[in-house]
This record gives C-alpha cells, structure tokens and sequence, in this order.
C-alpha cells in the first residue's frame, strides 16, 4: 500500500548551454545568433595558474621541485607539527594520530594512519602542502616540504633510512602498503539485497521488542563532554 | 511525573493566567518593535534552543569539527540557512567577494577565469537538494550512542539552490577529449580538494552562489560553493576557487584517509559518493518527547536518496514488528528531502518507533543489523540504518537499539 | 563613466591583487571561526546592504508603516526569513509561546480554546504561498515615483509555511448551519481584524506556526498566524488570537477604511481579495544596474497570480513593441512566485524592460494604462500593472513611464 | 509561443480531517477508529470569550455597554488622541486625519474619514476600542468609549447635537452618508478584458518608446526623506 506523495515534482536537468538559445528572449531590436561560447570570463594567465595549481597526484603530477632526507625533516616536524600530532606521529591530546596502527584494520579498534591505511604517498605531500600545519597553511615549500614529509614517512616506517633522499624526480616511486586493499564503490552488487520489491508490511518480526542497548547508558550526548571520538 | 504504563500524564496548561483569557496582556496594549528596526530579521528569543550545536568531545578544536541541524525543532523540508550543520577543516574562510575568482584550467582548450559577477551572467537554475555529510550518524555504528536526533542525524540540510550548471563553465573552456576527472579545490586553509568524475560533472552539479534566495552564508561557502547533488556533502566544496580537469583521480586526502569505508576484512571501499535512501522520526525524539499524554497525534520526520526521489516512507509504533504507509506531504524532489507525517492515536504504551525510506530506484532503508551483516562496524561512513526511538508511557523518548 | 550610446564599458575586474591568482589570500592560510561559534548563523558581513528598508516618509510612526523585501539581491523563489517585508499597525507583538492561545467561537457546536501544542498534535501540511500586501506598488499609481525594485514592489514575500488546515479547527469545533464568516484576530495592540468568508477558510486557509521549517518569525505573527493563500496579505493576520465565526462580515475599520478601491467615480470595491497576476524584474533594477557592458546577461524577475499557478511570463526589452517568452525556472506552485529569465546579448543599446505575467486562468497582466483606464489613479490598492525600467547605455537602471 | 515551465508542482489540498484517517499509521496495537473528532483543544469558557470578544457589527452585535455624548467626549479626545489627530480630527503632522474631505471622494485628491468615505459607524466604536489609543489599546470603554467615539462622529458632522447621546442601543441607528457607495469586488466582470487568449507579441506598439515620467525626477526615493505620503 503505497503512500501518494501529496505533489511530485520533476526537476528538469539545469539548463545547460543549448537552454537560452531556445528559450531566451533575443533583443528584439536583433536576434542573437545561436552562440557557442557566452565569452563570459576571461583566460586565465599561465602565471596566475601556477599560483594557485598546487595539487600533486599519485603519479608524480604536480610535485614541486624539492628534496629532502628524514633526518633533515625531525627538527621541522618538531618545531611545527609535533605540538599537535606528537614527536613520534602518535598525537598530543585528541589531535590526529599520524603513525602506527599496523595491522589493525580488520580489528576491532582499527588505527587508519599513513602507514597502515594510506593508499598512496603522493596524498602526504599535497596534504602536508595545502593545509598543514593547521593555521598556518600554504607555508611549506621546496626542500623542507620534502625533508618533514619524508619524516613522517619514516615514522611510519615507509622509509627506513633516514638518509634516504625523496624528491620530485624519486617521490612516485615511493608505495604504500595498503594500496592494493582499496576497490571502488560495489554497493549495487554488494548490497543488492537492499533494493527489495516488497518489503514486509506485518508481523515482520516475532516477539516483543527487546532493547538491545540504550544511548542514555553510555551517556555521551552533550552537555556531558566525555566520549569517544569520531573521525 | 510517572505514572506507570497506560497512564500517560496530561500535561497542565502552560502560561501565565495574567497574559491568558479573559485578561489582555501587554502585548495587545502597547507598541511593540516598529519596521525595519529589526533590518536583517532573526528568530524569537524564546526559540533561544534551536541552534546548530557541536559533540565538544569529537573533535580536538572547533576549526576542524561540525555542529548538527536540530531537526528535531524543524518541519517541512527547507532548512534555514541560519541552521544549517557546518563542516569546517579550518573554520570560516571570509571572502571578500571583490576578491572571488574561480580558475578552471587542466585539460581545457582555454583555461579561464571566473569573477563572481561573471558567473550570474551565465544561465542560472533553481534547485532543491540535502547535502548530507557522509559521517552523519557515524557514531551510531556500535550501538546508539548519541541520546538526541539532532546529533545522531544533524548532518544534514536541504536547500534551494541557485547557480550555473557546472557544465555550462566547462563548455566554456572546452575539454580536451582526454578529460575525465576534475579536482575541486576550496579557498579555506584546508584547500578542501576532492576528485569528481566528469560525467557527473555534466549531469547535475551546480556552481552555487545563493541558497534559499539570498547568498550563500560565509559557513556554507560565500560565495560559491559547488552542488553535486545526492552524493556526500564532503564534495560539496565550498568557497570553491579552482577545478582542474585531469585524465585520473587525485586520491587526495579526503578520498584516501577520509570517505573510504573500512570494511570487516580490513578492505576498504573508495569513491562510495551516493548517499543511500535514509529517513528519521524528528519529532517525537529524545529532544522532543510527548508532552501532551494519551490521544491523537503527529508522527513526523524527513526521507531522502541521493539516487532520486522518495517514493515511499513506512512508519512502525512496535519496533519493526508492523508498518503503515506514512503521508508524504509537501513537494517530492530529486535528490532532496521530503517531510512525512503519520498520525495515530496513542493510548499511553510505550513505544518503538522506526521508519523505512524507499527510493524511486527500489532501494528500501535497511535495519542496522543488515548494514553491519554487509560492511561491519568500522565503516565510519554511510551509515543509513534504520533509528529506533523508544518512547516511554511517559512520553520520555531515547535512542535505543533493539531485537 | 558615461561613454555615449552603444558604448558600454567593461568595468575593470575587482578586487585587491594581494589576494588575486598567483598570490595566496590570508583566508586560505590561516584558520577562521569554528562551528557552532555562530550557533544561529547571519549573512556575510559583506551583504549588509541586503536588508529590509522603510521609506521614512509613508507613515507618521514605525510601529504603523511597512518594510520593504529587497527583491533586487534575491534569487530563487524563496524569501529568507530575516527578509520578509513587514507590515505593523502597532508594532512586533512578542508573544511567550507558553502564553499563546487560540480561541475559536461564535457559531460552532463548542467553542474551543487550543494551546500551541494542541496545533500541532493537528495533522499538519506544507505550502509555499506568496503573501503580498494589497498596497504593494501603491505608490505607483499616477506615474514612476519610487527609484527602486525593492520599494515598487517589496511588499511580497514567498515561503514555505507549516500549518494545520483552518478546516481542520473548524470542524473540531463543529459549524452551525447558518455560519457564513469568519472574524479573525491578532494579538497585537492593533487587534488586527478581517472577516474571511467562510467558503476560502474551508478551502485552502491554513493556520502557520512554521515559515520555512522553523517558528514564525516575530515580525510575521510568532507563534501563529493564518495563510489565506492568493489574497491580500493584510487578511493574514499575524499572532491569531481569536476566530469568531458569523453569517455576515464585520466591516471593520481594514475592510472599509482600508483595503477598499475607490474608484474615479467615488465608488469604491470592497472585499477585492484576489491579488491579481503579477511581475516584476528584480535584476537589473535600479538597485542592481548592469555592471559589465556589453556581451551575454542575464534578466530575472518573479512573477505571481493569487488565481492560481503562473503558466507563462512573457519580457520586452523594447518597451513593449516585441515580447519574447521567458524560462520560468524552479518549482511552480499554485499560489507561489515563479522565478523567470530571459538570457540575451546586450549591444549597449537604450532598453526598455518589462514583464508580463499570465495565469492558469488566461489572466495577462495589463498595462499601467489599462488599469488606469478602469480604476482611475485614486484605488490605492491592487496595483499589478506592468512596471518599466530604462536601461542607459552606461548601464544604469530606472523607474520609467512611457508611451 | 507559450513557455513550458521546467516543473508544475500540483499542491494538492492541505489535509482535512479525512485526510489523516485514510493515510496516517494507526497504531499496529490496535487500528484506530474513524474518528470524528479528534479530541484536541479543549471548551473555551464563556468567561474566557467574554475577555476577548471584543468585536462590533453594523447590525449592533458586539456593542458594549454604555452610553455617552459629543460633549463629554470632546476632553476626553483632547487628552487622549488630539496630540496626533488634532483637535478636531485635521491630523497633527502626519498622523491620520479623522474628519472632513467631504465631497472630495471622486475629486484628484480624495480625503477619506470617517464622514467622507466609512461606510459603517459601528467601525468607529469597533476600531477606538481595540486599536485606540495607539499604545494605549483596549483601554477605553463603557461611558468614555461612546462620549469619544460621539465626538468623533460628531467632528464629521454624523450626529450634529453635541448633547446627543449614543448608547448601545441607539448606535446601531447612526448610519454613514457614503455607505451606499462601497460594491463587491466585480473585477471577473468589469475587468474581463485582463483575460486575453493571445497577448501581442510582435509590432504592439507603434514607434520608439517615449518617455513619459521618472522617478528620478520625483526623486522621493529613500534616503531623501521627503515626499507625498500613501496609506
Ligand atoms: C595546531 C595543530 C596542528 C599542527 C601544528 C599540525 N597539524 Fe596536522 N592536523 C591537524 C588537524 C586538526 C588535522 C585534521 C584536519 C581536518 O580535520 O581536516 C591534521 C591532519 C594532518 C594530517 C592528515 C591526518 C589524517 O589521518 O588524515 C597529516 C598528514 C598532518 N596533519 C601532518 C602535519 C604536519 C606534517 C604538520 C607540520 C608541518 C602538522 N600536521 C601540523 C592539526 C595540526
Ligand atoms: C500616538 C498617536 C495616536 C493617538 C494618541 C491616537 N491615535 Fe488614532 N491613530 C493613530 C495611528 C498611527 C493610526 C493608524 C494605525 C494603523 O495604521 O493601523 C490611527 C488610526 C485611527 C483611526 C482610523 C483612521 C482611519 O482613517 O482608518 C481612528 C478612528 C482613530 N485613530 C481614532 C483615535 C482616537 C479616538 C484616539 C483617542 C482615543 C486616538 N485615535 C488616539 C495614532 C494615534
Ligand atoms: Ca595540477
Ligand atoms: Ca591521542
Ligand atoms: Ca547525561
Ligand atoms: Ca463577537
Ligand atoms: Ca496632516
Ligand atoms: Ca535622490
Ligand atoms: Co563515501
Ligand atoms: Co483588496
């Protein structure tokens, strides 16, 4: 018995280039040619696209030019991130955990860092470079971008040697161990099951409810401010 | 006052006699606030209590967090902007929007640069759509843990838009034949990236610049932000300032480490972007219990999908056992909520209330037990199950999980 | 810059380099405002000029004058709470909602008194309506007086309300057979009233308590007002107190002295409740003038009939001689605004733009003349004709009359 | 060439109370019966109604008790609504004016008061008692109410012996010059002609546009402050 929603409103796909040339007014004065380009805007600069362009992709795309070495990277992690992720990645406070949690995923507690979750290492250096450290982001660059983000993979024992030079002709060479156990979205196989034709209408389940659990005995709904937290 | 089961209480009359009948209080007798004092309106201070709040404990500071819609003190199916949840990775960036410019470049035949008044020159559309966090309800995959509707499921708004089809830009600056992915990138100081793929590009995302009529709010992006409809409200960039067109996904942070749902096994799904068919019960909730003791009443709550429209919501008083077809009021859109009532009588027994959303495509909202047989508890994300609020012969509602 | 006809200028892009591709501005640096630091939301602080406004002039107080909705920065359908125009006659009454009442009297079966939780325990619907005053564009009749979208026509706003059908009460309290009108009643010091035949409260009157998914704002009849959809806004009275039901009208002081049309022959209509088809383009206006010269734009307007649905909105950008049909885009609801544009390449030329509005019920919006013709200039109320704005070459925008 | 909007969204009729007894989830416990009323709200007393019935008809329902004359009335106007409305109803400033305008109705400047244009009496008494004075609402009554509302009427030369006295019974025979003027809205008819079939489209006007006002050139636009007043 299925419910009739009181108005059904189809949403027609938003106009797209051809709408106003069919349905606009024209100036009446003369009619406008069927246009391909509105000419609105205005190309952007070469100089103005670099400055603002600082994404860097899996294969190497992107990477500003720079080196560095771990071992150049510790002090730096240590004046400008540690305060907040902690001298060895593990976090001061509730700030987020950088390294360990090796072999934790199909726990029941599982850790998701850099080196037990992360599919790839190209990830680290945007990230590092568009919006770490927080408040003070876009601020790292070059030699020193490369030295703390080879630090923290060292933290997460992706590099072993603190010597080891990354840099933007050696960084896609760089793997993460946890690449191969990440698969595209499945859920319209996976979970077909969801999508039923009748679902049950009566006596779907026998017995009387029986709670299970109860929000009000882990009593963590503010004004409490005690909990667990949530990425 | 309790006073056992069957027995719910009437609720005495609120109000103070000298402002009731037969008496005349104040405010039929002297002038109140003329016009325009009151230039940009706001709510009534005894509405104090409806405001966005956040769970002090999820996150390590406020910049990087979210604060909940209480829907639990809201009908229909529009979401005032005032109220709207917020997600920030580094707060509030204010634009000045002298200063706005969106760059569009990559895999185009002319990169091109946007201001904002170039944008409201180009055909403009208006669209209704929920952007639903992919968190929200998060923190109820082990069990019910927050007592409260609007931080179980407060992630959540819905919106009418107005913008230029996204599409309409990318033509503009024409794609190289190559072209398949775009990154989305925000002007905050997280630099919000996320890769989206071009044909939904092309369908029905929205560079946005007002929501329910006036500019977008600086929380929710002013002044642009991009609309993908029904898919997860983390790749709904705002203050968006950059799209590069690419051949291949960037795999930046909040598609790798961030909106990947972990699976029992340890695998991990990736670029799970649609947000499936869910709904809740607003009203009664833990918030909003009854107060008005044995008889008729009003049942109410919000059904969205973010593969099409609600087709169906079904409500049931005893915890799943039977169902009725709730009352879908209000206009059905794509891809936005829709507000449904089911009214009964009730006789003062407790009660377990639940309801199921159904989607044009067949979809039907699961129970939380079947989403955790598929995908275990560590997922984070995507958690649509079914909310079961048990209210009590006093009227007293909680989140409860049951058998 | 005045550049003589056909010349306009591009202006120069806005903004301040430092903040301007390559440079990376200060908000994309360091961290902004958290969430729930604005636990209640307001508009950028770069949008404080979108305000109701008053025109000092019109009344001898504030507590008895209008505000007007600034049409000209909206969009969409939708108007924002904090912008719908106001009308007081003795000021914002500031109801305590524990303190509100409904009383409901006269001839029924039993009278009755509800509080506002008994409303909403009522079953409950959802509707978008246009509320305008009757004596929107009143200032208009003998000629182009007011330079500004926001004051020819600001007296409409556009919302989603919740409410319970009037019918609904009615038949609680059960009708005598002679019942014929209704009294309705604000609490304001005003004790605003209007008498509604009964035949429009049976059929589509709701009593609101939600604008827009929260409670009715103060300056809009907080906590309850009544939606008498498609009919003048002065007979949905705010803070509804009391309804009184009759057999015949009351004729009191807003249904005589007000809210009738005289006519040039000293008649006057009375119960002219129908606000007839209607439009107006709120961009460009003289508010909003055209800012970037020649090439492709966008002209956008809204457009309303209290008969029904608008099926059609026609613009001129020559003073009438040529008309092109508009795309009507959003949502069109029986009673609601519809949001029209019409995209064209501006040469630079003089323009005259108009837009005129039909209905579902072959209803056209005339001309100022025709109306004149048939009222004469001296009715006040009900003003709906077709509103010209002049164009300059440089881009400016006015309120004009021509031939 | 009529527009196609992109989505007709039918409101159907808000719910009656039919509405909820075919559609609304009945308790699964037990189905809820057809219900004629639903129980909601509870008898307003007569005391109640009695405190806020406080509306007057033409036919005289509605008046309160008490009786008063032109001549008494006229301090009590003095003191309480003189400050605005002048001495003798002419207005102070811009507040409104109360009396005259006679004969002017159909004239370039309508005046309309309560003599020249009201079509009721009754209207009078109904709105001084629940709107008057303006801040000082429903603060009048019995003897004062009618010996003001007499001077009022007196003022527009409705009653011409000050010593006249109008009580609850005699009230409902004052009757207004200009009641016979006022008709039921007539706009299907007299203005049929707004329902065209097919609206002009192309050449509807001969020649350029003439302009023939501006409001610049009126120039009343806030923030000048100045200006002809409306109602
Ligand atoms: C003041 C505190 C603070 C400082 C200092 C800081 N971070 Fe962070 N970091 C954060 C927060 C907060 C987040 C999460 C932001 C979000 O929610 O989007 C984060 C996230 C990260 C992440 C992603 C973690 C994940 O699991 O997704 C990395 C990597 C990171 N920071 C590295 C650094 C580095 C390297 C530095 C120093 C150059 C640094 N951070 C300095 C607070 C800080
Ligand atoms: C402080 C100013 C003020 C005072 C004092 C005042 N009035 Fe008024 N009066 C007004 C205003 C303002 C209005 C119009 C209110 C509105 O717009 O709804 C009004 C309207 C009226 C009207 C209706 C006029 C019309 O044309 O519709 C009458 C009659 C009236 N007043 C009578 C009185 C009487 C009698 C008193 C004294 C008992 C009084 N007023 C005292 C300000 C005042
Ligand atoms: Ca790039
Ligand atoms: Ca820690
Ligand atoms: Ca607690
Ligand atoms: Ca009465
Ligand atoms: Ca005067
Ligand atoms: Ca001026
Ligand atoms: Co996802
Ligand atoms: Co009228």
């Amino acid at each position: 018995q299925s419910a009739k929603p009181a108005g059904k409103e189809p949403q027609a796909k938003p106009a797209g280039k051809e709408t106003p040339a069919k349905t606009a007014a024209a100036p009446a004065v003369a009619a406008a040619p069927a246009k391909v380009h509105y000419g609105i805007g205005r190309e952007a600069k070469p100089e103005e696209i670099a400055g603002w362009d600082i994404d860097v992709r899996p294969d190497g795309q992107g990477l500003p030019p720079g080196k560095g070495t771990a071992r150049k990277g510790e002090e730096l992690f240590v004046t400008q991130c540690a305060a907040c992720h902690g001298e060895f990645g593990e976090s001061a406070g509730r700030w987020p955990v950088l390294a360990g949690g090796a072999g934790s995923l199909a726990s029941h507690d599982p850790v998701k860092t850099i080196g037990s979750y992360w599919p790839y290492a190209s990830t680290v250096i945007d990230y590092v470079r568009r919006a770490m450290p927080f408040g003070n982001a876009q601020s790292l660059e070059g030699d020193d971008l490369y030295s703390i983000v080879a630090y923290v993979l060292y933290l997460n024992d992706v590099i072993t040697d603190q010597d080891q030079e990354l840099s933007d002709k050696s960084f896609p060479t760089v793997k993460l161990a946890n690449e191969a156990n990440f698969f595209d979205d499945d859920r319209e196989v996976s979970e077909k099951a969801f999508w039923k034709k009748d679902p049950c209408m009566t006596n779907c389940v026998a017995g009387a409810p029986k709670i299970l659990g109860r929000a009000r005995a882990i009593d963590v709904t503010p004004e409490d401010g005690k909990g667990p937290r949530v990425e | 006052a309790a006073l056992g089961p069957g027995t719910a209480a009437v609720a005495a009359e609120p109000g103070n006699p000298a402002n009731l009948p037969p008496n005349v209080p104040e405010w039929s007798k002297t002038l109140g606030d003329g016009v325009a004092v009151r230039a940009y309106g706001k709510p009534s201070k005894h509405e104090a209590h409806v405001i966005r709040r956040d769970v002090e404990w999820l996150t390590a500071s406020r910049e990087s967090s979210v604060s909940f819609t209480p829907l639990h003190e809201l009908d229909g199916i529009i979401t005032p902007n005032g109220l709207c949840f917020e997600r920030h990775h580094s707060g509030i960036a204010e634009l000045d929007p002298n200063d706005y410019r969106l760059m569009i470049h990559g895999l185009v035949d002319k990169p091109l640069m946007f201001t904002l008044q170039d944008l409201e020159r180009l055909p403009r559309t208006n669209r209704v759509y929920f952007a639903e966090c992919a968190a929200n309800s998060g923190m109820e995959w082990r069990g019910a843990q927050m007592n409260a509707c609007q931080f179980t499921h407060g992630m959540i708004h819905n919106v009418m838009y107005t913008g230029v089809p996204l599409r309409v830009l990318l033509e503009e600056a024409g794609l190289k034949t190559n072209a398949k992915w775009l990154l989305l990138e925000g002007a905050d100081s997280a630099a919000m990236t996320r890769s989206l793929p071009l044909q939904k590009a092309l369908d029905d995302c929205l560079i946005a610049f007002r929501m329910n009529g006036e500019r977008l709010r600086p929380e929710n992006g002013y002044p642009v932000r991009i609309c993908v409809p029904g898919w997860e409200a983390n790749m709904w960039v705002k203050w968006l300032r950059r799209i590069e067109v690419g051949d291949q996904p960037w795999h930046h942070r909040e598609e790798t480490s961030k909106y990947t749902d972990l699976l029992e096994n340890g695998k991990a799904r990736r670029f799970t972007y649609v947000m499936d068919a869910k709904s809740v019960i607003t009203s009664p909730s833990p918030q909003t219990p009854f107060r008005h003791g044995r008889g008729f009443t009003v049942v109410s709550g919000i059904a969205w999908s973010g593969r099409g429209k609600v087709a169906r919501v079904d409500v049931t008083l005893d915890g799943g056992r039977n169902w009725r077809t709730a009352r879908i009021d209000g206009p059905v859109f794509d891809k936005s909520m829709v507000r449904f009532y089911a009214e009964f009588d009730w006789d003062g027994r407790e009660l377990f209330l639940q309801s199921r959303a159904m989607d044009e495509t067949g979809y039907v909202q699961p129970t939380k037990d079947e989403l955790r047989k598929v995908r275990g508890v560590n997922s984070v994300y995507h958690n649509n199950g079914i909310q079961t609020w048990r209210v009590s012969p006093e009227g007293e509602v909680e989140n409860v999980e049951i058998a």
